[in-house]
C-alpha cells in the first residue's frame, strides 16, 4: 500500500537516512511516497496542519514530538497508536523514557519517536586555540579565561550565529551547565518564575553576558557558517546541537584532533532528549491504515534505528541497539544516554509560544550589548510565570 | 554603438562642410549618450553583483567556498554544482534534483499564469468602462485585500476548497493563485484601461461591439504593455510560488521551487552554497527567459493615432 | 410626417454644468438635419445622447418610435463620425473600416464591397495598410467618415466630419454624402460650422446656443427670415449688420430711423404692425445692400476698408455712424475713402425688438 | 408613442448584465475570501487559538500581549523607516530607471531584462547572498579595506542601528525592476504629441517628466503605489532571508511576527491579533482614498 | 528681403514614403504665409520640421539666418498651434495657458497678463478651470491656440487652428490672428483649407501638392493667374470650371475653340503667344462668367440645377456638351431648364497647356 510520509529532511545526510527508513517500509511490501518539505517550523507546519484541516492527511508525519501536537490529537486528527506500542512493547525498549511520555496524551500513544539530538555540546577548534597560544579549554570556565588570549590573536572566541534559535539554544545549554539539571527542571518543567527570577539563574545570565561578549563580531545568520568559523579557525567555539558534527566530517577535520568536543560544556554532561517522532493521522482508508502500523514498527525496529541513525547523527531512541560504528562525539553522548544523565529539552516541556517568546528574548540579548543580564532575568521571568 | 547615421556622403560634403545638414547624426559619444548609457551601466552594475557572485559561487567547489573570498573568480571550474542541482540534488528520498519538479511547475503556472490575468483583466475592464453600482465597493474590498498576508488566508481558505471539495487539486491550486493574483492584477488593468482614450471605447460601442468583442478585440490589443507587466508578475509569482504548490497540492504534483526549497532550506543538515545558486539560478531561468522574450511587447505608442483633442 | 428621431425635453449636465436643457427635436424619417450653433453649445453631447453614449439626466430619446433612452448604442440602428475621429490606434485603415462589419457578421464578400466603394469616395485607398498613427489629420478624418459610411444604419450622427479637410475635397465629400442620402434615405444629423456645408446639405437647420435650439427650420427660412438676433447673426459670413435705431412714421408708413437717417421698410414683409417709437434693430446682410446700384432710396456712405476675398470684395463702409460691410463682386474694387451711395434691399432685410431680439 | 414612454430606468440588475458576470468572480473573492476571510480572522484573533483555530474566546488579551512585546513595538518602528525609503527609493530609481530605457536606447531588452531578473530569483538565495556581500568579513567592507582603505566600515546587517537600511539595499535591488517595468509601460503610453508639445514649448526634459508626463501617469502610479505598499507591508522573506529579524530583533518586521507566533510559536490567536492590527492600519488609509478616488463619478 | 525663415532643399521620408521632396521656400521676416494643399500633401509635416520635431533625412532650415536645421526646438524660437492640439491633459486650461511661461521663468504679472488678453480673444474665460477633457472639440481648438498666442516667439506656425470654430468665432480670431500678426509683427506660417482665411490672412500663399511648392505668390495672384491646373483648381469653391479644348485663329486673332464654339481671346493677358492648333484648357471660375448680362460675346445654355447658399445662387448650366458652374446673387433664381445667355470675363480667364497644365 502507498502512503504518503512527510518530513522536513532534506540535505544529504539526512535525505540519506530518511532511505534507509523507506527501503525498510518498501521491504514490508508497502510503498514510501516521500514528501519532504525542508525548513521545520515556519515552513512545513503550516503545510502539514492544512493537509490535516483541508482533509486531505498524509499517512504519516515528522513532526517535533512534544507539545506541538497535542492540539492535533485533541482535534481527532492523530491516531492512537497504543495497539502497536503495547505490541511491540515500546514502553520497555525506548530509552530515555520520557521519549515516550512526550507522545502521550491522556495514556494513548499517538506518536513514534525515531532518534535524539541533543543541544548540549561545545565545539572547539584546536587550531584557534593553537594560533592564540592557549591550551584547548576542557569546560566553560577554562573557555571563558582563553577568551582574551583569543581576541588578541583576532579570533572570535565564541561564534553565535545571527538566528534567533541559536540564542535561545546555547542559552538552554549554559543554564544546564551553569545552574544544573535541577534548576532546569523547576524553571522549564514546573514553571517555576521564582527560581527563574532567583540567584541560580542570575548566574546563568552572567554567563551569558560573557558569551554574549565573546559572541561579539560573529557577523553570520547561519548557524553552520558559525560552525565554519570554529572549522576554519576563526572562532574558538561554538554551542551547538550534535548536527554540527556533520560540518566537521565533511571538512575532514577529526574528532579530537582538529576539533574538540565538549558535551555539557565539560562542566555537566547532561544532555537533552529530544528528537524527531512520526505521527499519523487519521486515515478512513482501512489498507492505508493498516499501513501506517506497520509503519511505525518498522521505524523503531532495531535494524532501521541503527541504520538510521548512523546516517542522521543522532543518537537512537532505543538502547538495546549496538552502535560500533559511531565516532567519537558519539560515542561520548551515547555513554551519557546509558548514564540516565538526561533531561528533557526545551521543545517538550515548553508550549512552541513560549519557546518563541524566549527565543526573541535571547536573540534580543545577544545582539544587545545594552540589555543588562538583570532586565533580561526580569523579562524570562516573565514568560516562564505565564508559560502553560 | 555605431548607429551614426549615414549621409549621403558626396552630399554632406559638396555642402558648406560642418554646416548641418539633412537629419543630426547620432554621435556615439555625444554628452547625452555618456550620460544615458553611464548611468544605465553604473546601476546595472549594482543589480548584477549579486548575480555575479551567485554565478562564481556555483561553478566553485565547497572547500574554495570555505575559503571564504566571495567575489574571486573559481580557481577551478566545476559544472558539478549545475548538474547536482538539476539532476541529483535530493529531495528526500529523490534525488533527481530540479528537474522533478520543472514540468510540475510548469503545469501549475501555465494555467494558473492565464486563467489569473484572464479573469483579473476581464475585471479590470468591467470596471474601468463598464461601471455599476456597487462595484466601486467589492474593489475596494479588493485592495485592501491586496495588503493581508498570505499566510494569515491560508487556514481559511483551506476550509472554503475544502468545503468546495476541490482541496488538493490543482484547480483548487489555479483558484487560489486567481484569487491572490486578483487584487494587484485587477487594479493593474482597470487603472490602464480607464487611462485609454474613452473615445474608443464609445466608438466600439458605436460600431455594434458588446462587452466581450470590446475588451477582445480593441482594448486588448492595445494593452500589451500591461498585459506583459501582468506577465511577468505572475509568471514570477506563480514560478517562484512554494507555499501555495505545497499547501493546495499533493506530493506527485509539487512544484519545482519545492525542491529549490528543499535543496537551500535544510535546516539541520549541511549547506551546499554551490549547488544553491546554481539551483536558484536554475529555477529563474524560466521567468528571466520570458522577461527578455516579452520585451517586445513593450510598444511605444500605443494609442497614437487614435484620437484628436 | 413619421418622426426617426425624437428627443423630449432632454437635459444633460456634467456635475455643475447645464450642457442641454428641456430639449425637444424631432426629426423625420430620411431627414437631412443639420446641426449649427456656437463653439461649445453641445451639439456633441446631443449627438452623444442620441447615439447613448451619454446617459441623460432627463428626458428621453425615440428612435424609429421605440423609447432607446436607456438602450445600448448597438442596439439602437446608428453609425457616427466622431468629433475626435476615435479611429482604433492598433488596427490598419482597412480593419478599422471592417471592425464593424465584422462584429455584425456580414458576409465577407460584402464587406470588401462596402470598404472598397467607402475607399472609393473618401479618397483613401492607398492608405488602407496604414495605421492611424501614419495618417495625416485630413486622411485620418476620412477614415473616421468611412467607418460610418461603410456601416448601414438608419441614422447617422456626424460630427464635423470635413472640418480638416481641404476644399476641394470638402465639396466632392458633401456632394458623395447628399448623394448618399438621396440613395440610401436614412436620417443624417450633421454638425457643421461650414455654412455652405449646412445650407446645400440640410432639409432643416438646427441652430443651437447654450444647449437650446434657437430655430429650426429649412435653409432658406433660416438664412432670410431668422427667429432672432442670435441666429441672424450666426448664420451668414461675414455677419449681418445690425443697426439700432426706432421706428418712426412718414407718410402713414413706418420706417426705421436711426441716428437721424430715414430707411423706408417699404418691402418688409411685416411692416404694417410697426407702431412708431418702438425700438427696434434692423439687420441687412452684406449681400443685401448695393452700393451704387439703383435701388428706390439711396443714401451717403464712405468706404473704410476694402477686403478682397477672391470671388467677392468685401467693402466696410461708414455711414451715419455706423460701420457696416458690404458685399460686391470680386471684379469691383474701391479705394478707402471713395464716396459711395448704398440702398438696402428692405425685402430680405429682417427687424428685430431691441429688447427681446425676436424678428418681428 | 408618448403611451409606451416611461421616464424610469429600466431594471437596474439587468443593465450592464456582462459587466456584472465578468465581475463575478472579483465579487466573490472580495466577499468570502478577502471580507470572509478578514472577519473570520479578526474574530479568531479574540481566541486563544493555538495550532489550530479554537472558538476559545480571551477578549483583548491577545491585543494586550502584543502592545507589550518589545519585538512587536520594533517591528512596527521598522516598517516606518523601510515603508517610508522603499516607496520613495522604488518610485524614484525605478522612474528614473523607466525614463533612461524610454530615451530610444540600444541593448533596452538587456537592460531591461538586468533590471529585472532580482525579482525572478527566488529571495531565500539572493538573500544569502547580499548576506555574504554585505557581510564584514568578507564582502564589500574586506574588498575595499584590501585596496587599502583599511578604517572602511560597512557592516549594516551587523550593526543594530542601520540593519534596516542594509535590509532596503536588498529590498530595493530586488523590488525596483518591477517598478521600473510598470511606469515603462505606463510612459509608452503617452502620446507622442504631448512631447512634441512640451518641446516646442521650450520645456526641459526633467520638467515635461515632472509636470507633464508624471500627473498623466496618475493611474499607473496609483497601481504601483500599491504593489509597492502592499509589498511593504507584507515583507517578510527579504528580512528572514538576510536577518532572520537580527542582529537581536532589530530587523523585526509585523509580517514577520505575524508568520512566526502562527506558525512557529503556534499561537494562532497572537498572530490573527497581529495581522488585524496591520489590517486595520491599512484599511484606515485605504477607505478613505478609495472613497475619494471612486467617490466622484469622474473615471480616474 | 531678410528671410526669417528660409527651407533649402528639404526631403522628409517616413520609410518608404516620401513626404517632403527637395523643398525650398523662404518666408520674409514678419511675413504671413498661409499654406495651401490637399489633405495629406505634407503640411504638418513641413511645420513639423520647421519646429524640429521631425528630423528631415536631407537639407537645411534657417530661422533668422542661423542653421538651426540640428537644433532642439526649444531653441528654435518659434511657437506652434498642433493639429491634433496636443493639450497637457492633467492641467487646467489655465496651465496649459500658463506652463510654458512659468517654465521660461517669466513674471507672474506678466503671466497673468498675456493669459488674460489670450482668454479674452479665445473667449474662454469661463473654461479656465477646467481640463481638456471637459473640453468641447472647439474649446479645445481655442486652448491650443492660446497656448501658442501667449508665447512670445519670432516664428508662429499654426496647423489648421480653426478649422473646429464655428463661422462667427471663426472670424473674430481671424481678424484677432491679423492684428495681432500686425502689432508683433512676427512671421506666420499658417495651414489651413479654408480659402477665406487663405486669402484674407495671407501676404503669400504656398500652395502644396505631394509635398512640393506648386505656386507660392499673393493671394491675387494665386487667384487671378494660377501657375497651373491645379493651383487653379485647389483655389476657390465652388472650384474653376475647365473647358478641353485648342486655339484657332478667328480674323488673325486666336480664339478659344471647343466642341464646335469658339470663345473670343481678346482680354487674355498672353494672347499672342498663343499659336493656333495648340491644346488649351480654358478655365474661368464661376463668378467670371456672367448670366444674362451684357458681354460683347454671348452664348446660348440652360439651367441644369440650381443650388442656393445663401448670399449666392451656385447655377449648374449646360453648354456645348460642358457643365459650367457660375455664381449668381443669392436673389436670383433660375428654375432648372432655363435657357440663359452666358458670357466669360477673358480678362479673369485662365488658359493652360493641356499637355503640362501650366499656364500660358
Ligand atoms: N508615420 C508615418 N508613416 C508613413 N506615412 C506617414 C506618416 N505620417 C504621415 N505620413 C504621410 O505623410 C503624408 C503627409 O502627412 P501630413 O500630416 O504632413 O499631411 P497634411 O498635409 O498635414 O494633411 P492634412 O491636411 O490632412 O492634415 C500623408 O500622406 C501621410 O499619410
Ligand atoms: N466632462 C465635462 N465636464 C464639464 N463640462 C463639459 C464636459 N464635457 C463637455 N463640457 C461642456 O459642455 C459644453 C458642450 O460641449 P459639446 O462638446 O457638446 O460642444 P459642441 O457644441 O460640440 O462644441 P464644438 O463645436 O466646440 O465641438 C461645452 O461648453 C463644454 O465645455
Ligand atoms: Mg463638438
Ligand atoms: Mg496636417
Amino acid at each position: 500500500t502507498d502512503l504518503e510520509v512527510t518530513h522536513w529532511w532534506t540535505s544529504g545526510g539526512e535525505a540519506a537516512a530518511v532511505a534507509e527508513f523507506a527501503k525498510a517500509f518498501d521491504a514490508t511490501g508497502n510503498k514510501w511516497i516521500d514528501g519532504a518539505i525542508a525548513g521545520a517550523g515556519s515552513t512545513a507546519r503550516p503545510i502539514m496542519v492544512s493537509r490535516l484541516t483541508g482533509g486531505d492527511p498524509m499517512g504519516a508525519t515528522q513532526f517535533n514530538h512534544g507539545r506541538q501536537a497535542e492540539e492535533l490529537v485533541e482535534a481527532g486528527l492523530l491516531r492512537d497508536l497504543t495497539d502497536v506500542a503495547t505490541r511491540e512493547n515500546w514502553k520497555e525498549i525506548i530509552k530515555p523514557a520520557s521519549l515516550l511520555d512526550s507522545c502521550t496524551v491522556d495514556g494513548k500513544i499517538y506518536c513514534a519517536p525515531v532518534n535524539i539530538h541533543s543541544w548540549q555540546w561545545l565545539w572547539l577548534s584546536n587550531a584557534a586555540f593553537e594560533t592564540a597560544g592557549v591550551p584547548v579549554p576542557k569546560n566553560w570556565d577554562e573557555f571563558v579565561a582563553a577568551a582574551p588570549a583569543l581576541e588578541k590573536a583576532g579570533i572570535v572566541p565564541l561564534a553565535v550565529g545571527g538566528q534567533a534559535w541559536q540564542a535561545a539554544g546555547a542559552f538552554d545549554v549554559l543554564m544546564v551547565a551553569i545552574a544544573g539539571k535541577d534548576t532546569f527542571n523547576k524553571v522549564f518543567k514546573d514553571k517555576d518564575a521564582d527560581v527563574a527570577a532567583g540567584p541560580d539563574m542570575a548566574r546563568v545570565f552572567k554567563a551569558a553576558e560573557d558569551a554574549r561578549r565573546m559572541s561579539r563580531g560573529t557577523n553570520v545568520q547561519d548557524w553552520n557558517q558559525a560552525t565554519n568559523m570554529v572549522i576554519t579557525g576563526k572562532a574558538g567555539g561554538q554551542i551547538m546541537g550534535d548536527w554540527a558534527q556533520g560540518e566537521f566530517a565533511l571538512a575532514g577535520k577529526v574528532a579530537g584532533k582538529d576539533y574538540t568536543c565538549l558535551p555539557g560544556l565539560g562542566v555537566n554532561e547532561v544532555i537533552s532528549t529530544g528528537g524527531d517522532a512520526f505521527y499519523f493521522p487519521v486515515l478512513a482508508d482501512e489498507e492505508k491504515s493498516k499501513a501506517q502500523e506497520v509503519l511505525a514498527s518498522t521505524l523503531l525496529a532495531p535494524a532501521t534505528q541503527v541504520a538510521f541513525n548512523l546516517k542522521k547523527g543522532s543518537l537512537p531512541v532505543r538502547g538495546d541497539v549496538d552502535l560500533a560504528a559511531a565516532n567519537d562525539c558519539m560515542k561520548k553522548g551515547l555513554d551519557i544516554l546509558a548514564k540516565g544523565n538526561v533531561i528533557e529539552g526545551t521543545d517538550q516541556l515548553l508550549s512552541a509560544d513560549s519557546q518563541k517568546q524566549k527565543e526573541d528574548l535571547f536573540s534580543e540579548f545577544f545582539a544587545n550589548p545594552s540589555m543588562t543580564p538583570e532586565d533580561a532575568q526580569k523579562r524570562f521571568a516573565a514568560i516562564i510565570a505565564s508559560a502553560d | 554603438m555605431s548607429d551614426s547615421v549615414t549621409l549621403p556622403a558626396p552630399a554632406a560634403t559638396a555642402r558648406a562642410g560642418a554646416e548641418p545638414w539633412g537629419a543630426k547624426p547620432r554621435r556615439a559619444l555625444s554628452g547625452r549618450n555618456i550620460m544615458l548609457y553611464g548611468t544605465l551601466l553604473v546601476a546595472a552594475l549594482y543589480y548584477l553583483l549579486p548575480l555575479y557572485v551567485m554565478i562564481v559561487t556555483s561553478l566553485k567547489g565547497m572547500p574554495e567556498i570555505r575559503l571564504g573570498n566571495i567575489f574571486s573568480p573559481p580557481l577551478e571550474i566545476t559544472f558539478e554544482p549545475w548538474a547536482k542541482a538539476w539532476a541529483s540534488a535530493c529531495t528526500g528520498l529523490n534525488c533527481d534534483g530540479l528537474s522533478r519538479g520543472f514540468w510540475n511547475s510548469v503545469r501549475i503556472t501555465v494555467p494558473s499564469t492565464l486563467i489569473s490575468i484572464l479573469v483579473a483583466s476581464v475585471n479590470g475592464y468591467a470596471l474601468a468602462n463598464w461601471k455599476f453600482r456597487g462595484a466601486d465597493i467589492f474593489f475596494t474590498i479588493l485592495i485592501v485585500g491586496a495588503f493581508i498576508p498570505y499566510q494569515v488566508m491560508i487556514y481559511p481558505i483551506v476550509i472554503v476548497l475544502r468545503e468546495m471539495g476541490i482541496y488538493g487539486t490543482l484547480t483548487g491550486l489555479v483558484i487560489v493563485h486567481t484569487i491572490f493574483g486578483m487584487p494587484i492584477l485587477t487594479l493593474l488593468f482597470r487603472n490602464y484601461f480607464s487611462a485609454l482614450p474613452e473615445e474608443l471605447f464609445k466608438a466600439a460601442r458605436i460600431d455594434g461591439a458588446g462587452f466581450w468583442q470590446i475588451y477582445l478585440r480593441i482594448m486588448l490589443p492595445m494593452s500589451l504593455p500591461i498585459f506583459v507587466v501582468a506577465m511577468i508578475l505572475q509568471i514570477t509569482g506563480i514560478w517562484n510560488d512554494f507555499l501555495f504548490g505545497v499547501v493546495f497540492t499533493r506530493p506527485e504534483v509539487y512544484p519545482m521551487t519545492v525542491q529549490l526549497n528543499n535543496i537551500v532550506n535544510s535546516v539541520q543538515g549541511v549547506k551546499e552554497y554551490n549547488v544553491n545558486m546554481a539551483a536558484t539560478l536554475l529555477t529563474g531561468a524560466v521567468p528571466l527567459i520570458v522577461y527578455f522574450v516579452s520585451g517586445r511587447l513593450f510598444v511605444r505608442g500605443i494609442a497614437a493615432g487614435a484620437v484628436k483633442g | 410626417m413619421q418622426n426617426s428621431v425624437s428627443i423630449k425635453d432632454l437635459s444633460l449636465s456634467f456635475g455643475a454644468v447645464n450642457v442641454l436643457e428641456n430639449l425637444n427635436l424631432d426629426i423625420g424619417d430620411g431627414e437631412f438635419l443639420v446641426l449649427l450653433g456656437s463653439s461649445g453649445c453641445g451639439k456633441s453631447t446631443l449627438l452623444n445622447c442620441i447615439a447613448g453614449l451619454l446617459e441623460p439626466t432627463g428626458g428621453q430619446i425615440f428612435i424609429k418610435n421605440r423609447n432607446v433612452t436607456w438602450e445600448e448604442p448597438k442596439d439602437r440602428g446608428i453609425g457616427m463620425v466622431f468629433q475626435s475621429y476615435a479611429l482604433y490606434p492598433q488596427m490598419t485603415v482597412e480593419k478599422n473600416l471592417s471592425f464593424g462589419l465584422q462584429v455584425a457578421k456580414m458576409p465577407r464578400p460584402e464587406i470588401d464591397k462596402r470598404i472598397a466603394r467607402a475607399t472609393e469616395i473618401l479618397q483613401i485607398g492607398p492608405l488602407l495598410k496604414r495605421k492611424p498613427s501614419e495618417l495625416s489629420g485630413g486622411q485620418r478624418q476620412r477614415v473616421a467618415i468611412g467607418r460610418a459610411l461603410v456601416r448601414d444604419v438608419d441614422v447617422f450622427l456626424f460630427d464635423e466630419p470635413l472640418s480638416n479637410l481641404d476644399a476641394k475635397l470638402r465639396s466632392e465629400l458633401r456632394v458623395e454624402i447628399k448623394r448618399l442620402h438621396q440613395s440610401l434615405r436614412n436620417t443624417m444629423i450633421y454638425v457643421t460650422h461650414d455654412q455652405i456645408e449646412a445650407l446645400t446639405l440640410a432639409d432643416r437647420i438646427a441652430i443651437m446656443k447654450s444647449g437650446v435650439i434657437q430655430q429650426l427650420a429649412d435653409p432658406n427660412t433660416i438664412y432670410n427670415a431668422p427667429r432672432n438676433m442670435f441666429v441672424a447673426g450666426f448664420i451668414g459670413s461675414p455677419s449681418m449688420n445690425f443697426l439700432r435705431g426706432e421706428i418712426a412714421g412718414r407718410d402713414g408708413r413706418p420706417v426705421f430711423t436711426t441716428n437721424g437717417v430715414d430707411f423706408a421698410l417699404d418691402g418688409y414683409d411685416a411692416a404694417e404692425t410697426l407702431r412708431p417709437g418702438r425700438k427696434v434693430v434692423l439687420g441687412v446682410r452684406p449681400e443685401h445692400v448695393s452700393v451704387n446700384g439703383e435701388g428706390a432710396e439711396t443714401h451717403q456712405a464712405t468706404v473704410d476698408i476694402e477686403e478682397p476675398m477672391g470671388a467677392d470684395n468685401l467693402l466696410w463702409l461708414k455711414h451715419a455712424g455706423h460701420t457696416l460691410s458690404v458685399r460686391v463682386g470680386g471684379a469691383r474694387r474701391f479705394a478707402p475713402g471713395t464716396a459711395v451711395k448704398l440702398s438696402f434691399d428692405m425685402g430680405l432685410a429682417s427687424l428685430f425688438d431691441a429688447e427681446t431680439e425676436e424678428r418681428i | 408613442m408618448t403611451g409606451q414612454a416611461h421616464t424610469g430606468r429600466p431594471r437596474r440588475l439587468l443593465r450592464n448584465l456582462s459587466s456584472k458576470i465578468a465581475s463575478i468572480p472579483m465579487m466573490l473573492t472580495a466577499v468570502v475570501i478577502f471580507l470572509g476571510g478578514t472577519i473570520w480572522t479578526v474574530v479568531y484573533s479574540f481566541t486563544n487559538s493555538k495550532l489550530l483555530p479554537r472558538a476559545n474566546f480571551v477578549g483583548f488579551d491577545q491585543y494586550e500581549r502584543l502592545w507589550d512585546a518589545p519585538r512587536w513595538i520594533v517591528s512596527i518602528q521598522n516598517l516606518a523607516i523601510y515603508g517610508a525609503l522603499t516607496l520613495v527609493f522604488s518610485l524614484v530609481v525605478g522612474f528614473v530607471l523607466a525614463a533612461l530605457m524610454d530615451q530610444k536606447i540600444r541593448f533596452e531588452n538587456t537592460f531591461r531584462t538586468i533590471f529585472l531578473y532580482p525579482f525572478a530569483l527566488s529571495f531565500i538565495v539572493t538573500g544569502l547572498v547580499w548576506q555574504w556581500i554585505l557581510n564584514p568579513e568578507f564582502g564589500v567592507q574586506s574588498v575595499v579595506r584590501a585596496l587599502g582603505w583599511t578604517s572602511f566600515t560597512f557592516d549594516p546587517l551587523y550593526n543594530a542601528d542601520i540593519v534596516i537600511y542594509g535590509v532596503l539595499i536588498a529590498g530595493l535591488w530586488q523590488g525596483t525592476g518591477l517598478v521600473m517595468c510598470l511606469l515603462l509601460a505606463g510612459l509608452r503610453g503617452i502620446d507622442e504629441d504631448i512631447w512634441k508639445a512640451a518641446r516646442v514649448d521650450g520645456i526641459p526634459m526633467w520638467k515635461t517628466y515632472l509636470f507633464i508626463v508624471i500627473p498623466m501617469m496618475r493611474p499607473v502610479f496609483i497601481t504601483t503605489l500599491v504593489i509597492i505598499a502592499s509589498g511593504i507591508v507584507k515583507v517578510y522573506d527579504l528580512v528572514v532571508a538576510q536577518t532572520s529579524g537580527g542582529p537581536g530583533i532589530a530587523s523585526e518586521v509585523p509580517a514577520k511576527y505575524v508568520y512566526d507566533y502562527m506558525f512557529q510559536a503556534q499561537n494562532l490567536g497572537q498572530g490573527f491579533a497581529a495581522s488585524t492590527m496591520m489590517l486595520v492600519t491599512v484599511a484606515i488609509i485605504i477607505i478613505p482614498w478609495a472613497y475619494l478616488e471612486f467617490g466622484g463619478r469622474k473615471r480616474v
